[in-house]
């Protein structure tokens, strides 16, 4: 699937619950289901620091993809974090670089992407694209 | 008890809600809100913001110097704010009374004017451990240049400064104690009268960062004999970008001025600057006039009702907030003080703080968390942050209820 | 000629001055309030502070890191209110917009932080004969701390920056020119832009004091190029305590920050702190959060109606003005340059500035008198200090007019 | 006369003015009249700065009382000035120390003694009574 297909099917996923809870509920579920990541990669050079929690994002290329492994100390990042991962892990390279992530705004949970919030998604989310600028540079 | 009960009966806190129409909104729809994130800034009653409204509509000027009717009517009312700050604290004199922006600003201008005075190469800056960035930063700052050393004094598990510890790091290195009457994570209340008469046998000063106390307890600088004492309007339920530094007067005498500008000077020429008599030479500038005066509305409100009364009302919910935690399983208060002030922060088994003020949020409940600008303090503790609650003046035992109701959702979900 | 009476015909300043409630007074009993000291201070219409009170009593909370609803809200607010005044100076990035109190904070913060890693012993700051207090003494502090040393760039007897002698005096010595846009005291406009330009070519960079060009003229400080520009907001019709600060970006990642505190730091510990990125390592401790808002509605207000309309409008008073102050006999006007803004210093016969300044505040007509912060610039014109009348957007001729009579009155009382 | 029968005086005087224009231009009046302070006296020692305005003033003793010279800049202070002169040059030192100036808030010029105003007046009182005060100390 695409990262748009993606992107359509999450929000439609989403448009079932019909109050906050349900959501949160599903997003604590997606954020206790991650997979884990390897115990190497809990590095301090993979943490993405946030004020309020903190992620660790493990990248790497495989052909022209990139593929990415994470984590997060706060569950509800962790969901949010499964969600990028849908929707950006084992995508082409140039597609994570010009990505446009509006789904998070249509699922409604946009406040956890704001820049003020500090719990490392913002950042999170930079640092995939940027990884992927950096492989495109490579392979170019 | 039963004063207790008289006390609790006349606080008529529905009365007083009514002053804080911004308590009256309901958020995300449905939920109506439950601020108690007072710790981090209360809210603002309209005798506060109706002043600030009165002085833009009748009076403003720029002050001091001013010959016209305007200017000199700002001044008045801006030097009456002043005195009402020195009321407030007990202190002697208006001129060791200065406006500042806040606790940050009034720790910095001390830290610098008095370190740059002071300090030397080797000295040492006591604070504790539980001190909120804003109390550690300023004073790593002028340290690193001058080669002094921020030395933390301990605190033992219950959140309170190891006193035993304080008496014996004090000696002929250290210029300066650095301490806050109430902690903004624990809620412990220091005592801070002891620690500075004790500072003062060795002829060391002591600065107090009054951020936490200024709306819960009476100050009396006189009785503390502290050297200095900041505190914020925000926290006061005055305005923004407003602030008090006592100092006393043999030290603002003593120190070098901070910010140069307007105001401070006596007269200026390339050759030669002498500066101004206090308070005006550490206030360079055009002040937060506004904010000054609306500070000491703040203050009248604040006194309208009394400190006594205000804090007997918010350790009743302490108590009972307390209490009603403690029955949560898993439930982990941190700052356990025998002393304390109406701030609880939490931890529930090994739910993050994140996780658990989200959901509060999402129901309504304005709660802080993470690490409360008290990094050393989390990691004395070895967690990555709180849940906290602060109650002011306007809180209600129906909205410790209605936290418990949240953390009780918390728990289902991440338990 | 037409487009002039163009503008002015559809300059409705009679609506405008009703969103100034301050101004529909009388003073001492009697007179029709004459606000003509808007250079110390003007005043604020309607929209500013019910921005403020919308602020108290719908959204306030402690901004930055908070999770809640609220604090989100005001953090937003905030944000947005920097992002306004990225627009207004025409900054490239919101992250070199820093929120200070003032021009006088803001002055201090580059003096003490660029001083502090760029200066040293034997090294020259120039600054013009004209500025501010504000713009001399934090030199002076830091340079006396450092070695080095604050020189005047000298002025002509208009009031105009000596500019060959300025070109002559750029050298390896100057590390930093720091001069005014406009005058406070004369309303000299400099070329603020050429002497940027030329101070580049020796590698230099350049502070510019905008405080009296914010409310009259277009701010763009890309195509001045200046390294740092600093403004308040009480002068711009916003609120008292607030100010901003421009500063490049290279410049700012440089330097070290200023305060310590909350907000402007990455991660604290008594081993090694390090500090947050830009804006918020300039930003320590809470900020005024409602007045940064309001200052944010101050620069909407102004764009509401246009700097080009209101210079015209200013311009036409100028003018009208001085032309009428120039047939009482006696009158000197100071500072006479061909660029000005609409600011009026003078002096009639010998008379002091004092008792015309006092005659004219009975009659309701408040100017300013005395040295205007400028003292090295009254001593370069040997004067104990001038009457300043200085306008803004809601003066009209009709109050120009008081202001004549008034003079009237006081060559009559002292001639 | 005493200090009090000169503050009666002065204001019984300022009570037929109908408006404050009069009442300035008595001031002036008694501006332009002061007895002028000897050139020899006007020097930075006895000067009293004001921001707006400045005083110089001289003191002498002559048996136990205070014998004041004084001038200003601007006129309005000096008739000010000149006011305070009638009211305390020539008193007796003690009486001097522990005057209670009402008057000139009683003839409406309280604003003038302003520690806001800088216009160095209510400096000169104060040295005034300094003045006083040490005379006292000294034939004690
Ligand atoms: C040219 C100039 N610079 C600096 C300042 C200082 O501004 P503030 O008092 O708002 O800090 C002023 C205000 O008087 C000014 O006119
Ligand atoms: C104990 C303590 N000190 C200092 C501060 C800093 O106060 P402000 O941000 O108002 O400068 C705070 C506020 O968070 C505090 O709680």
């Amino acid at each position: 699937m695409t990262i748009d297909q993606q992107q359509q099917e999450i929000i439609e996923e989403f448009s079932f619950f019909e109050d906050w809870m349900e959501k949160y509920e599903h997003i604590i579920e997606l954020g206790k289901e991650l997979e884990p990541l390897a115990e190497e990669h809990h590095i301090e050079d993979n943490l993405v620091k946030g004020c309020q929690s903190r992620v660790w994002l493990h990248a790497d290329q495989k052909d022209n993809h990139v593929v990415f492994a994470a984590d997060s100390d706060a569950v509800i990042t962790k969901g949010l974090v499964a969600l990028m991962m849908r929707v950006l892990n084992d995508q082409p390279a140039e597609e994570v670089a010009k990505s446009d992530l509006y789904f998070i705004d249509q699922i409604g949970l946009k406040e956890h992407l704001s820049p003020t919030r500090s719990n490392g998604l913002v950042s999170m989310v930079k640092k995939m694209k940027l990884y992927a600028v950096a492989y495109m540079a490579k392979s170019a | 008890m039963e004063d207790a009960v008289l006390i609790h009966e006349s606080y008529d806190v529905d009365r007083l809600r009514e002053d804080f129409p911004v308590l009256e909104q309901t958020v995300y729809g449905k939920y109506p809100l439950v601020y108690l994130d007072n710790g981090a800034s209360s809210q603002k009653p309209k005798q506060v913001v109706e002043t600030m409204e009165k002085y833009y509509y009748h009076h403003h000027a720029n002050i001091h110097r001013g010959v016209h009717y305007l200017s000199q009517e700002a001044t008045t009312q801006y030097e009456v704010a002043r005195d009402k700050a020195r009321d407030f604290m007990n202190a002697p004199h208006s001129r060791e009374v200065l406006f500042t922006k806040g606790t940050t600003d009034g720790i910095n201008l001390v830290a610098y004017s008095y370190g740059r005075k002071y300090l030397q190469e080797g000295d040492v800056v006591l604070v504790s451990t539980m001190e909120h960035h804003s109390n550690i930063v300023p004073w790593q700052i002028v340290c690193e240049e001058i080669g002094a050393k921020v030395v933390p004094i301990p605190i033992n598990e219950a959140g309170e400064i190891d006193q035993e510890a304080y008496a014996s790091m004090l000696g002929p290195k250290v210029r300066m104690v650095a301490v806050n009457h109430v902690s903004n994570t624990l809620g412990t209340i220091n005592p801070v009268k002891d620690m500075i008469a004790l500072a003062h046998q060795h002829g060391i000063p002591v600065l107090v960062d009054g951020a936490q106390s200024a709306p819960h307890l009476t100050i009396d600088v006189q009785d503390l004999d502290c050297d200095f004492y900041a505190i914020s309007g925000h926290k006061m339920y005055g305005p923004t970008g407003t602030g008090i530094l006592y100092g006393k007067e043999k030290w603002l005498d003593a120190i070098p001025p901070y910010q140069g500008g307007g105001e401070m000077i006596q007269t200026v020429t390339f050759e030669k600057t002498t500066y101004n008599e206090l308070p005006h030479k550490f206030e360079a500038g055009t002040p937060n006039i506004a904010g000054g005066i609306a500070l000491g509305a703040a203050i009248d409100y604040l006194n309208s009702i009394g400190l006594d009364r205000i804090a007997a009302h918010e350790n009743d919910l302490l108590e009972y907030t307390t209490k009603a935690l403690l029955e949560v399983e898993g439930m982990r208060i941190i700052g356990t003080a025998a002393n304390k002030a109406s701030v609880i922060s939490f931890l529930i088994g090994d739910i993050h703080p994140y996780d658990a003020g989200t959901i509060l949020d999402k129901m309504g409940i304005a709660v802080r968390t993470g690490h409360h600008c008290t990094e050393p303090l989390m990691n004395r503790f070895e967690i990555p942050g709180t849940v906290r609650a602060s109650f002011g003046l306007y809180n209600t035992r129906a909205e410790a209820d209605r936290l418990l109701e949240g953390v009780h959702k918390v728990v289902q979900l991440f338990g």
